[in-house]
C-alpha cells in the first residue's frame, strides 16, 4: 500500500468508522474493514456482528490469551465485549437477512454510480468466494465500501458499470478510497470529503461518471 | 436406541457404514467447530462419489488442518456446495480451486447465508422460500425470482443431507451438545438437516440430565453419535493460526 | 364416558401406546392422547415431545412441586426426564414440520376410509380450535386417532368422508375407538383388533365403507 | 441506546407510546411466558384498533390472567392473529369467540406452526415459504399452492410485528435474556419479528456480562426495553390452573 496517494488504510477505515452512530449493529469485513474496529470514535457504543454468530465481539486477543474456539469472520481470534452473544449460523444470518445490521463494511474490486458493487469474482474465474458478501449487501440497512481509489495500473474502480460480476445492486451508500469520500449518484459520484494532498481534478480523472463536489468541501480528518 | 448406542469407541467405526455417493456436511467456520477427526476417519474411510457441503473447502490457512480439499485430493468428491470455491483474496489459494477448474469436480456456489437457510429449511420441513440475497447477480440468472411488496426475491430450495459431521464442547449420553464460542456456527443447523448427525465431542460425555434442559444449545433428537476426541496428538484440536506476511 | 360400550378412556390409550418403538419421539395431543403416557410398554424409551418445545417431558408434577413455567400442550404441569431440552416455538415446529416425531396421537371428530380426519371445527362453526394439529397431522411420520367409535347420536365416526372441515388428508394410519383398533383401507376400514364384548357385526353397523378382518383376530388386552 | 435506556421503570411508562393501528404479538403458551403485566398496562393505555398476534385469546382456563380476550372485551382490537379463535373443547368457552362470531372483530385463524414460522421469517428476513400445513383443508382454499419433490405445499407470507411483548426469566441491561423452561415459546421468535420487544422479567437485571454468551436464549439486539416485574399483588405471576371438573 506504500507509495499510494492519499490515506492510508486504517486511515480509510477511520473515516468510514467516524459515521458509525451510537447504538449500531455493524458487520465488518474481512481485511481493511476490520481496521474499524481500532478507531477511536468516543463513547459511541457499537455492536459488531460476525457471520459466525458472534453478536458483540471486542478486539483481537492479546497473544498468549486466545480462545481458540473464538474467532471474527476474517478467524483472527477475538475477545468478547460485555453483552455478547453466541447464536447458529441460521440464527446469525437472520440477524443479516432480517435487516438488523444498521450497517456492513466491505472491500471490493469495483462500486458503480449506481451503487452496485463486485467483490466476489474476478474476471474470467470460474466460481468465486462468496462467503456471506452477498446477504450481507442484498439485507444490511447501509452498506459502506473501503477500496483503493484506483486499480495497480491505474484504472478507476469508481465507475459508470461494474464490468466484473456484481455482489448486489444499487446498494452502496458510502464508499471510502484513499482519495476521498463518495456516495454513488446514480450518475456519478458526490465528493463528500477529500484526501489531503489530492485536488478534486486528480480525483475526477480517475473516477467513472459525473464527479459533484460537496459545497464547502472538506478534509478528511487524519490522526486522532 | 438411546444412551448405550450413541456413544461410539472411534471416528472409524462412527464413519464405518457410510455409503458412496452420500450427502455429507461439515460443520466449522475457520478452525472452531470443523470435525476434524472425522474428516481424518473419512478420508481412511474412502467413500467415494460424495455430495460435501461445508462453508469452504479450506486450506488457504497455515497450518492445514484435516478439510474437505483433501478428500477431493484423495479421490473421494463428486461435488462441493459451498460459499467458496476460491478464496476471498486472489492471493490466496484453495486446493480445491483447480479440480473445481478443471470440471474434475463439479460445485455449488451458494452464498453463506442462503447456505445456512437451506439446511435449516430442510431440517425444519420447509421445502423452498424466498431470499433476497443475490438477486441481481449472476447467481440468479435463469432462476426464478418473484416481486413481494415491491421488492424481488430468489426462490432457493432446502438442502436435505444424508450425514453431518459436526464437532462440540460438551455432549449428554442422550445426545444434547453445547458449543463453546464460535464452535457453533453451522453444527446445530446441519444437525437438524441430517439422516445421521455424527459429532466430535471435547470433553468427557456426560450423562443424561447433566446438562440442563434450558442450557442444551442441540436437542438430542438431533444427534444419533458421539465421539469424544482423544488428546492430541492422537486426537485434533484447534491450532493458532499462522498469520502470513503480505 | 360410562355407559359406552368396549374399551374406556384409559384403555384406548393403552392400545395406541403399545404401538410405539423404542427411542420413537412422540407427541401426545390434549385429553386422551395424553393417557398414553401412563401406560407401561416396559423398558421402551420414548421421548415426548410437546408443541411448546419441551422435548422430553416425563410425568405430570406432584401437587406442591409444581414448576408453574413447565406445562405440556395441554396446560399440565409436567415433569423433565433426563436428557430433555428445551428450544422456542419456530425450532419446535421445526421438529414437527422437519417429520421428526415419530407418532403423533390425537382426538377427532371424525376419521374417513382414505385416512383424513377432522378435529378443529364443528360445524356451521365460524373458525375453531386449530393449535398445532395440523401441522402435526401434516408432518409426523405416523398419525394415530383415538376417539369414541360412534356419537352421542349413535352415528358413525369412522366415515367414507368427513363431512366436517378436515385437518389433514390421507394421513391417519391407526384409530384406537372404544370397539376396537382400524386402519383407513382407501374403501373402508381393516379391523385389526377387537374390544372385548363387541362382534364384528355390531362393529361393521356404524362404520363406514367396507369393514374388513385381520385374519386370526385378536381381542384387545386390557390391564396389564 | 444500550445500558440506561432498555431498563424502564414501570409497565405503563414502557407501553405510553404504542399508538393506535399497531400490531403487537404476545408471548406465551398456557401461563409460562404470557406477558401478563405488559398486558395489564396495555388494557390502561387503551390504544385503539390493534392487530393482535398470539397463540389464544385466552380466557378458557381459571383463574382468568390478563389476556386478549379483555383487550377485545375493551374495545380495543380490530383484529387477532392466532390458532385458536375457538377453544378445542366445545364445552369450553373463549371470552373472544362471541366478538369474531358477530363480527365485531376480525381474525385471522393459522396453524401454530405456520404462525410461530411466519413470525420466523419476518425476523430473519424471509418473504414467504412453502408448507405442508394445512395442505387440502379449508384454509388453503383459494390459496397458491405448489408442488415441490412431488408434494403440495402451500405459500405462507412473513408477518413483521410493530411491537412484541414477552416475559423472560432473566435480563442483563444489554437485553440479552434466558427463559425459564416452558417459559421461552414464542417468545424468542417474536421478539425477532418486532421493531419494538418489550420484556417483563422475573428476576432483578443484571450487569451486561453476567449472562455468559453461550447461555443467551435472545440477543440483547432483539430487545429494546426491560420492565422488572414487581412481586405480587402488585406484579402478575403465574397462577396453579384450577382443574375443571369433566
Amino acid at each position: 500500500m506504500s507509495g499510494t496517494k492519499g490515506l492510508n488504510r486504517q486511515q480509510m477505515a477511520d473515516r468510514v468508522a467516524r459515521e458509525f452512530q451510537d447504538g449500531w449493529i455493524v458487520n465488518l469485513g474481512v481485511g481493511i474493514p476490520t481496521m474499524c474496529s481500532n478507531t477511536d470514535i468516543g463513547d459511541r457504543d457499537i455492536t459488531y456482528h460476525s457471520e459466525n454468530g458472534v453478536i458483540g465481539y471486542g478486539g483481537v486477543a492479546a497473544a498468549g490469551e486466545e480462545d481458540l474456539n473464538l474467532v471474527n469472520a476474517g478467524g483472527q481470534n477475538v475477545t468478547l465485549k460485555p453483552g455478547a452473544a453466541v447464536v447458529h449460523h441460521a440464527d446469525s444470518f437472520g440477524v443479516i437477512r432480517g435487516g438488523h445490521i444498521d450497517a456492513t463494511v466491505m472491500g471490493a474490486y469495483q462500486v458503480s454510480m449506481t451503487g452496485d458493487f463486485a467483490n466476489w469474482k474476478l474476471k474470467g474465474q470460474k466460481g468465486g468466494g462468496i462467503g456471506g458478501a452477498m446477504d450481507l449487501a442484498a439485507c444490511a440497512r447501509r452498506v459502506f465500501i473501503i477500496l483503493e481509489h484506483v486499480t495497480r495500473d491505474g484504472s478507476p474502480r469508481l465507475v459508470t458499470a461494474c464490468d466484473l460480476p456484481v455482489t448486489a445492486r444499487g446498494v452502496v451508500t458510502l464508499v471510502a478510497t484513499n482519495y476521498g469520500l463518495f456516495e454513488p449518484t446514480g450518475t456519478g459520484f458526490r465528493l463528500r470529503e477529500i484526501a489531503p494532498g489530492l485536488t478534486v481534478d486528480e480525483i475526477r480523472a480517475v473516477t467513472g461518471g459525473t464527479l459533484t463536489v460537496a459545497d464547502g468541501l472538506r478534509e478528511i480528518a487524519v490522526g486522532g | 436406541m438411546t444412551q448405550k448406542t450413541k456413544l461410539w469407541s472411534s471416528f472409524k467405526e462412527a464413519v464405518a457404514d457410510i455409503p458412496d455417493g452420500s450427502t455429507i456436511a461439515f460443520g466449522g467456520f475457520a478452525m472452531p467447530g470443523t470435525p476434524f477427526n472425522l474428516i481424518k476417519a473419512l478420508l481412511e474411510q474412502g467413500a467415494k462419489r460424495l455430495t460435501l457441503v461445508a462453508n469452504t473447502t479450506g486450506g488457504a490457512q497455515q497450518p492445514r488442518m484435516p478439510d474437505i480439499g483433501m478428500l477431493v485430493e484423495n479421490g473421494q468428491v463428486a461435488k462441493v456446495i459451498c460459499a467458496f470455491t476460491a478464496a476471498t483474496r486472489p492471493t490466496d489459494v484453495l486446493p480445491f480451486t483447480k479440480y473445481y477448474e478443471s470440471g474434475e469436480v463439479d460445485a455449488e456456489l451458494v452464498p453463506q447465508g442462503t447456505l445456512a437457510e437451506r439446511m435449516r429449511a430442510a431440517g425444519a420441513g420447509i421445502p423452498a422460500f424466498y431470499t433476497p440475497t443475490a438477486v441481481g447477480t449472476e447467481l440468479a440468472e435463469g432462476r426464478e425470482t418473484r416481486v413481494i411488496n415491491g421488492r424481488e426475491y430468489l426462490l432457493e430450495y432446502a438442502l436435505p443431507l444424508d450425514y453431518a459431521f459436526i464437532r462440540a464442547r460438551t455432549a449428554d449420553t442422550a445426545g444434547n451438545l453445547r458449543f463453546h464460542r464460535a464452535q457453533r456456527n453451522f453444527n446445530p443447523v446441519m444437525a437438524t438437516a441430517a439422516r445421521c448427525t455424527i459429532a466430535e465431542i471435547d470433553e468427557p460425555i456426560v450423562p443424561a440430565g447433566s446438562i440442563d434442559a434450558d442450557d442444551v444449545h442441540t436437542a438430542g433428537i438431533y444427534v444419533h453419535r458421539l465421539v469424544q476426541v482423544p488428546p492430541a496428538p492422537e486426537g485434533i484440536w484447534p491450532a493458532k493460526r499462522q498469520e502470513k506476511k503480505r
